[in-house]
């Protein structure tokens, strides 16, 4: 029978209008209903020009407690909490919630000037007090303080006294750590937990929602002119994501931009790119412990068969990010320029080999008395770059007869390997630039029982001594520890506990609707008070 | 032939059917008085549902219908099927085969006839803001009275699925009778019905003729045409052979095709010779005090039997009664609650067998006629030629086997179920119904050839029936199964 | 009406026998879950002790003694199946543990996650039940015509597409050209409805056809023309007998597609960062965070088993032949 | 309408089953596909392992029809070798939950009472979960591997097989053409031959073929929440992840994974007979 009976064409069109009608109010009412309540004030008319005085950033990190040793960091670069000193670019030590500090004659104790009449957010006093509390607490904690032989902490009046037991150079600099942040009494439970952040920096919290997104405001009567007075983090954790956040103008600072992401923005007419380099190297940690890999020729043949020019290109696009020494230039008092360059070479890598005793297999695996030369590789997905650098090493070291299993896990993997002595080879980003005086996080990684994503069953007892030297000097004169240096970096190079891969180019986007973004070199703070909304 | 100011309520004039070219109803043409009744009686295939389909006007898209339909004397093409839809409901009804399946199985009995009321009688659609409401209740209040007047209240908020196959058809009733049309068309109103229920559809379609409703009632029922009277049409491959007065065409049929038809009612069949009840041949199967019942339900308890070589006993009892579950308890296919099923111990298991009442079901579906049979050949180690013989007496042509069995008819199937069943060389037959989905015709070819058969290899036959002309033509003796015991008759 | 009688004192029972086999399905989700995530602890790589103390107090803070207390005090050294068993019994008294990497309490971060993740997949099914379905009556009532054919071509292409890439794919065509909605996050007004469309689309390709075909079945049966009959207007017998017998299957179908959604669930919030379940499961299972992965998995198994359980319910509601 | 099928006999057509113009169209995709899985490896020499950093990116020509990936490594080599290992672990993990679903459910319903109860029991067990959950929790024991995949799609299967079978097997054992077989002294095996499994064979087939597009999407899904087949394995799903990324730069590269399981699911889909469709 006729079909078209079915529906007179009225009906037809009502029919077809029903779904349309549903997602419309679902899209507004739905949201309504069940939107969160601080929102519930915004006009719903406007999807996706929501927000438009708030700046939003995007990295991806999330927010794993509220406790400073575990996304401190996060609230630095939001520039909620501060810490005693800063830093500058160049990594000179600045005044912070301490104005001045000084250190006796025998570097053992150290006098911190705290600033006088600043509030927390919460409105009550930063009193010395309340500083003295949280570096006390912070020095129970896991964290930097501990590298310093700290003997006692007190006050004197307005200042804060640090006794030491030996003398520790970079001192001022652990006060730089996100883990010695200051917050108000009233952050801390009873037990000591941290429950709310309350700081004192430009911007305080006005909600959080663990694990992925925080918003913070201004604090009244600061920032002038049309500065930022509101700003969102939210955590992203697939880098594709965030260019896309970027594309469709949702997002207006984007760190840890993958390669390609970075060449699909460089014509965005949503934003610009800011890249710095940073004291960031990828590494390959070495388990020198390993009966394979205890051999100097070993790690040597492995350094000699990585194109780190090729991967530099091929997987940063930028043939000079190809690490020639563990330091980067941008750590400018550590890389030796006249260092002879790491380079490749793959005949040579296979002689090394051969004259370690490994010989070629039938399957191309190479073998030293029925041992087969297989190594697992852990890596981890947290940086983007990481799996795909693992890749690319796998196939080099296969081409001189090394099978490599890549692992791609979890970041904690490897400190976790590290300890139980599981751990073959790792891929790791290490910043050196976490404190900005590299002897501090120099003396984690090569101390005398190596570290976590640094040397690991090495039996060098050279450059611990210098270490310890190094961090004997006090912070304002580092100058002098240039011998020690060159001989670390040398020793470094020769020794390859940790082979240098790739160094690292940090970019970020910037929405074309903010003015004045620049890049903290140490990653400190995203800098959000000085920009400006166009 | 009518008075004049009296027109008809339905007339057609040289109606056919068409498949393309093939003409399926060819040239039919009669014509329904008011308040009159026409009955048309034909087999399955004859054409007579697609005849009540064009006069309503819903043949299937590729089949077309030519002629001219006058319905109360309004005249619309066979072709223009869409005019007669405005009608439906309200001057000309159809009440389908299979009435449990023509009610919506989601929506209340109540609700679906009063649907008709609201939407259909009630024929003020601009009215139909202010009063909606008002409306719906009304059309409410109407459909109970109507449940009521046919002795349905206790049915009036039950599913479909609730409610028995009877009281469905009496619920489609009066969805189609609601908005009043004064013609109805009733499509195979006792298909599978036992007596009982015959008899209530009839008193349902009187009534309605009382009421002063024309009827045009399709059937393949000789005694539902003869008792509802009126006028008779019969229908043979898509033509009419004979039309006239049902009694006097039922008295005196003068086409050889109606003639056969009415002999095949089985109230038409000679009645076999008196047998004796052969007490004196061997008993194939004793039964002891068997009782069954499913859950709550008690089927029968206390049934004591013998059965003896070579004879014909029906089981008969009213539906529900558990007559199919009796035959597999002796069978040995179903364990009885209690009691207990002796069998001649020198017979092997396969001289038990069974004919089914759907014999397409009885086939594996999937594999042609002659593997199925050529297994069972194999697995025996009998000869092919015995059972081509046997298909011969059957009067199945080979070339039938090379088809899957949905591709045989039903009759021919059955006829190679029976073959199948008798090259087990069985001592008994259970036949559960086995014609109950076949035209007279076959119906009568497939009893005397079972019944033949059976005779010839000394087979007992154990038959279930609801018909009971049938066993009172081919059976020795009777087994009544209620559920409070037995009598043997 | 029908509801009432439904839930008065017989339909009641009848309720409860219905459900009751959920009941024991969730049990069996916990009993399932608690198993696999029990054994997971033991089978990682590393001492488990030591990784659990990791968890606890941080790689920089682990002792042998750290290790041995939290040996102690989980019953480390004994038995596995007494393990097991205690295991067993936190897990039914909802006692999930802390995450490892967090440390906070598994139900509290759950209780943070459930309520994005329920909002997500409730709109999903609402989106997908008004598209899929509508398409599906449409293209039932005409099979074989443009509209059918259509919707053939679109939900096999949809099924044949990775959420992800649908999920991108979306993204780029309404957030980066257009530029009508937002990409990600669930912060921003209409940040749910890219996740949600994509999650829908998939949904409602299958029950498109399984609409489709049900329209097409109805359409063909005895009591639709008998509907038509009987006097009723084709809308009419459409709205009043058609789409209530569209429903039944598209609703017993339901129960199949929550197998999608809840797996949807899992990638789809991982590539919108829509802060979820699924989303928090990932992340849980990169982390090796076991408590986190068991308590994740457990709320969607359970989420799961209560959906189903109302499917359950719609279906009983709709179709008084599973009621009888 | 019964009086048209046994007058016109004409409109339904016995004889071999007819191929609607869809399923043509899927069998030759899927003929397609699988050719390129089986035969590419064995006529496409370059080793897809082999890496030329140097020709990252570099756009297809006559040589590398596909062009290089982000390590310089050949695109269809790579292809082909993930078409047949995605392929070839679907298949596996299809079969290996079919034989045995297929077998218990059978055994389940032949033997009824207890057995039947504790298999169903189990079988409810793993329904309880979405296959997807079971496969990711299986999978966070072991990311990467190969074994946890295999098992956790098999078990999760398997569980459809056992229920279809279960219970479409059950209404035909209490059929009345197994009822006749029985009488005419037909065993179980002969039961199982010319009753049960042609009637299952067509909704075995259809679960085979959701099956085997499922399996191959799980795998890809797993791939992108990370345990996954793991780099450099050429496997579809993980290709897609990595090479998502580069979807501006070097779309073909991310399209011909994708083709490659859209056209098989394509085909596996179109496949179906009519209203099997959903």
């Amino acid at each position: 029978m006729a079909l078209d009976r079915y529906f007179p064409s009225r009906k037809r069109r009502g029919l077809l209008a029903l779904p349309a009608l549903a997602v419309t109010l679902a899209a507004t009412g739905w949201h309504k209903a069940l939107a969160h309540g601080d929102e519930s004030g915004h006009a719903h008319g406007s999807i996706a020009q929501a927000d438009k005085d708030i700046l939003t950033v995007v990295g991806p990190w999330e927010l794993t407690g509220l406790d400073p040793t575990r996304s401190g960091y996060m609230f630095a670069r939001m520039e909620v909490l501060e810490t005693l000193l800063e830093v500058d670019d160049a990594g000179q030590l600045q005044p912070s919630l301490a104005s001045a500090w000084s250190v006796s004659a025998d570097g053992l104790q150290w006098r911190f000037v705290l600033r006088n009449a600043q509030r927390y957010h919460d409105g009550t006093a930063l009193t010395p007090a309340s500083v003295l509390a949280c570096l006390q607490r912070a020095q129970a904690r896991p964290g930097v303080l501990r590298l310093a032989d700290i003997a006692s902490l007190r006050l004197e009046g307005q200042t804060l006294v640090i006794v030491l037991r030996r003398p520790f150079g970079p001192l001022p600099y652990l006060l730089t750590h996100y883990t010695t942040q200051i917050l108000a009494p009233a952050s801390f439970d009873a037990q000591g937990n941290v429950v709310a952040i309350i700081g004192s920096g430009p911007f305080r919290i006005r909600s959080i929602a663990l694990p992925q997104q925080f918003d913070v405001e201004r604090v009244p009567d600061s920032g002038a002119g049309r500065a930022i007075q509101r700003a969102r983090y939210i955590s992203v954790s697939r880098a594709e994501t965030r260019t896309l956040l970027v594309q469709s103008g949702q997002a207006d600072l984007a760190f840890s931009l993958d390669p390609p992401s970075i060449r699909a923005l460089q014509n965005s007419p949503r934003a610009n790119l800011l890249s710095a380099m940073l004291p960031r190297t990828t590494i390959l940690k070495l388990n020198a412990g390993h009966p394979i890999l205890a051999d100097v020729r070993v790690r040597r043949a492995i350094s000699l068969c990585i194109e780190r020019e090729g991967i530099a290109r091929a997987l940063l696009r930028d043939p000079d990010l190809g690490a020639t020494q563990l330091f980067p230039p941008s750590l400018a008092r550590w890389h030796e320029a006249a260092l002879a360059p790491l380079h490749t070479d793959l005949p040579q890598a296979r002689s090394l080999l051969d004259q370690a005793g490994w010989l070629p297999g039938s399957d191309g695996v190479r073998r030293r008395q029925g041992q087969r030369m297989e190594l697992n590789l852990s890596t981890f997905v947290d940086r983007p770059e990481l799996p795909l650098i693992a890749t690319a090493l796998q196939e080099e070291m296969r081409q001189i007869g090394i099978a490599v299993r890549v692992i791609i896990g979890n970041s904690s993997d490897i400190p976790a390997g590290h300890r139980s002595g599981q751990l073959q080879m790792a891929l790791a980003a290490r910043n050196y630039g976490n404190l900005p005086d590299p002897v501090a996080s120099l003396l984690q990684d090569f101390g005398p029982q190596g570290g976590d994503w640094g040397a690991m069953g090495w039996d060098n007892q050279e450059v611990p001594a210098l270490l310890a030297q190094l961090a004997a000097i006090p912070a304002d004169s580092m100058a002098r520890g240039n011998a020690e240096r060159t001989r670390i970096v040398a020793l470094l190079q020769a020794q390859l506990p940790v082979i240098p891969v790739v160094w690292y180019r940090q970019t970020c986007a910037v929405s074309r609707r903010v003015r004045g973004a620049s890049i903290d070199p140490f990653e400190r703070s995203y800098r959000i008070s000085s920009l400006q909304w166009t | 032939m009518n008075a004049p100011l009296q027109l008809n309520a339905l007339r057609v004039e040289d109606l056919s059917v068409w498949h393309g070219q093939q003409q399926l109803v060819g040239g039919i043409s009669f014509a329904i008085a008011a308040g009159g009744v026409l009955t048309l009686l034909g087999e399955s295939g004859s054409g007579k549902s697609l005849l009540a389909q064009a006069i309503m006007g819903n043949l299937p898209a590729s089949l077309r219908a030519t002629g001219s339909i006058f319905l109360a004397g309004e005249h619309s093409d066979a072709a223009d099927g869409s005019r007669r839809q405005d009608g439906w409901g309200r001057r000309i009804a159809l009440l389908p085969q299979e009435p449990w399946l023509a009610l919506d199985p989601t929506m209340t009995v109540a609700r679906q006839v009063a649907e008709t009321y609201e939407l259909v009688s009630q024929s003020a659609p601009d009215q139909q803001n202010e009063s909606l409401r008002q409306a719906r209740s009304q059309a409410a209040a109407s459909a109970r009275r109507a449940l009521a007047s046919l002795g349905l209240e206790a049915a009036a908020d039950k599913y479909p699925c609730m409610i028995s196959g009877g009281m469905a058809q009496r619920v489609a009733f009066l969805a189609t009778h609601a908005a009043g049309a004064p013609l109805m068309i009733i499509d195979e109103p006792t298909k599978g019905l036992d007596v009982d229920r015959r008899g209530e559809v009839l008193a349902l379609l009187q009534a309605a003729q009382a009421e002063g409703m024309s009827l045009l009632c399709i059937t393949h029922d000789v005694w539902l045409a003869r008792a509802l009277g009126g006028q008779l049409a019969v229908l043979q491959d898509g033509a009419l052979v004979e039309q006239g007065g049902a009694e006097a065409l039922l008295a005196q049929p003068r086409h050889a095709y109606t003639r056969r038809l009415l002999a095949a009612d089985p109230a038409r069949w000679p009645l076999p010779e008196v047998r004796l009840p052969c007490a004196q041949a061997a008993v194939i199967v004793e039964a002891r005090e068997l009782s069954k019942s499913f859950g709550e339900q008690a089927l029968f308890a206390g049934v004591s039997a013998r059965i003896h070589a070579g004879e014909v006993v029906a089981v008969s009892g009213p539906s529900g009664s558990g007559k199919t579950s009796f035959g597999n308890i002796v069978l040995g296919l179903l364990q009885p609650d209690t009691g207990q099923v002796i069998r001649a111990p020198d017979l092997p298991r396969t001289a038990f067998q069974k004919i089914y009442q759907d014999p397409a079901a009885a086939f594996a579906p999937a594999i042609p006629l002659r593997r199925s049979l050529q297994d069972l050949v194999r697995l025996h180690g009998l000869q092919w030629q015995a059972l081509e013989a046997l298909l011969e007496r059957m009067r199945i042509a080979p070339a039938l086997l090379d088809r899957l069995p949905r591709q045989v008819s039903g009759g021919e199937l059955q006829r190679i179920a029976l073959a199948r069943v008798l090259l087990m060389k069985p001592a008994l037959i259970f036949a559960d119904e086995p014609t109950s989905r076949l035209d007279p015709l076959t119906q009568q070819e497939v009893i005397a050839l079972l019944v033949e058969q059976a005779r010839e290899v000394g087979s007992a036959v154990l038959l279930v029936t609801h018909d009971a002309d049938i066993v009172r033509c081919v059976a020795d003796r009777r087994l009544a199964l209620s559920p409070a015991g037995q009598s043997v008759q | 009406m029908d509801l009432n009688r439904f839930l008065s004192a017989r339909g009641g029972q009848r309720l409860a026998a219905a459900l009751t086999p959920r009941l024991l399905q969730a049990v069996l989700v916990a009993l399932l879950v608690g198993t696999l995530c029990f054994f997971m602890t033991r089978m990682l790589p590393g001492d488990m002790a030591y990784r659990i103390a990791a968890g606890r107090y941080g790689y920089d803070m682990v002792t042998t003694e750290a290790a041995l207390a939290v040996r102690a005090e989980l019953g480390l050294d004994r038995p596995w199946f007494m393990a097991l068993s205690e295991w067993w019994s936190r897990l039914l008294h909802l006692d999930l543990g802390v995450s490892q990497v967090t440390s906070q309490p598994v139900l509290a971060e759950i209780g943070h996650q459930l309520g994005p993740t329920l909002r997500l997949s409730l709109l999903a099914m609402a989106l997908s039940l008004l598209v899929g379905p509508t398409l599906g009556v449409l293209a039932g009532l005409h099979p074989g015509r443009w509209l059918d054919r259509a919707t053939l071509a679109l939900s096999v292409g949809l099924r044949a597409l990775p959420s992800f890439l649908l999920g991108l794919i979306l993204v780029l065509l309404f957030s980066v050209q257009l530029g009508a909605l937002p990409a990600a996050g669930h912060g921003d007004h209409g940040g749910i409805l890219l996740p949600a469309l994509t999650l829908a689309l998939g949904l409602a390709a299958v029950s498109c056809r399984v609409a489709r075909d049900a329209m097409v079945q109805v359409r063909q049966s005895e009591y639709f023309a008998f509907a038509l009959t009987k006097g009723l207007s084709p809308a009419q017998a459409l709205v009043r007998h058609g789409l209530r017998n569209v429903a039944v299957p598209v609703t017993a179908y339901l129960g199949v597609q929550l197998v999608m959604l809840v797996e949807g669930v899992v990638l789809v919030e991982t590539i919108f960062a829509w802060p979820g379940i699924g989303h928090a499961l990932v992340h849980a299972i990169f982390g090796r965070d076991v408590p986190m992965i068991q308590g994740t998995a457990l709320v969607l198994g359970l989420m799961f088993v209560l959906f189903n359980a109302l499917v359950d319910a719609a279906c009983a509601l709709l179709d008084p032949r599973g009621r009888a | 309408m019964s009086s048209l099928s046994s007058s016109l006999p004409l409109l339904e057509q016995p004889g071999p089953r007819r191929w609607r113009s869809s399923q043509r169209a899927g069998l030759a995709l899927l003929v397609l596909v699988a050719g390129f899985a089986l035969l590419g490896p064995l006529l496409i020499p370059t080793d897809p392992a082999h890496q030329q950093l140097a020709r990252y990116l570099e756009t297809p020509s006559l040589a590398e029809p596909l062009g290089y990936d982000q390590l310089g490594r050949s695109m269809l080599a790579r292809l082909a070798h993930g078409a047949r290992l995605s392929l070839s672990l679907a298949l596996l993990s299809v079969l290996s939950a079919a034989i045995p679903g297929t077998v218990i459910g059978l055994l389940a319903a032949w033997c009824g009472g207890w057995t039947e109860r504790v298999l169903a029991a189990l079988a409810d067990a793993v329904l309880a979960l979405p296959a997807l959950l079971l496969v990711l929790l299986l999978a966070a024991f072991a990311p990467g591997g190969f074994w946890p995949l295999y098992v956790g799609i098999s078990l999760a299967l398997w569980v459809e097989y056992f229920r279809v079978v279960r219970a479409a097997s059950r209404i035909l054992l209490a059929s009345p053409q197994v009822e006749a077989s029985r009488l005419l002294g037909f065993g179980a095996l002969y039961i199982v031959r010319r009753h049960l499994l042609p009637a299952l064979l067509p909704r075995l087939l259809t679960l085979v073929r959701f099956g085997l597009a499922g399996a191959v999407l799980a795998m890809s899904a797993l791939g992108f929440v990370g345990v996954g087949l793991q780099p450099p394995t050429p496997e579809l799903g993980v290709m897609m992840i990595e090479l998502l990324p580069y979807y501006r730069e070097a779309p073909w590269l991310v399209a011909a994974p994708v083709l490659v399981l859209f056209l098989g699911l394509l085909g596996l889909l179109l496949l179906s007979p009519q209203g099997e469709a959903a």
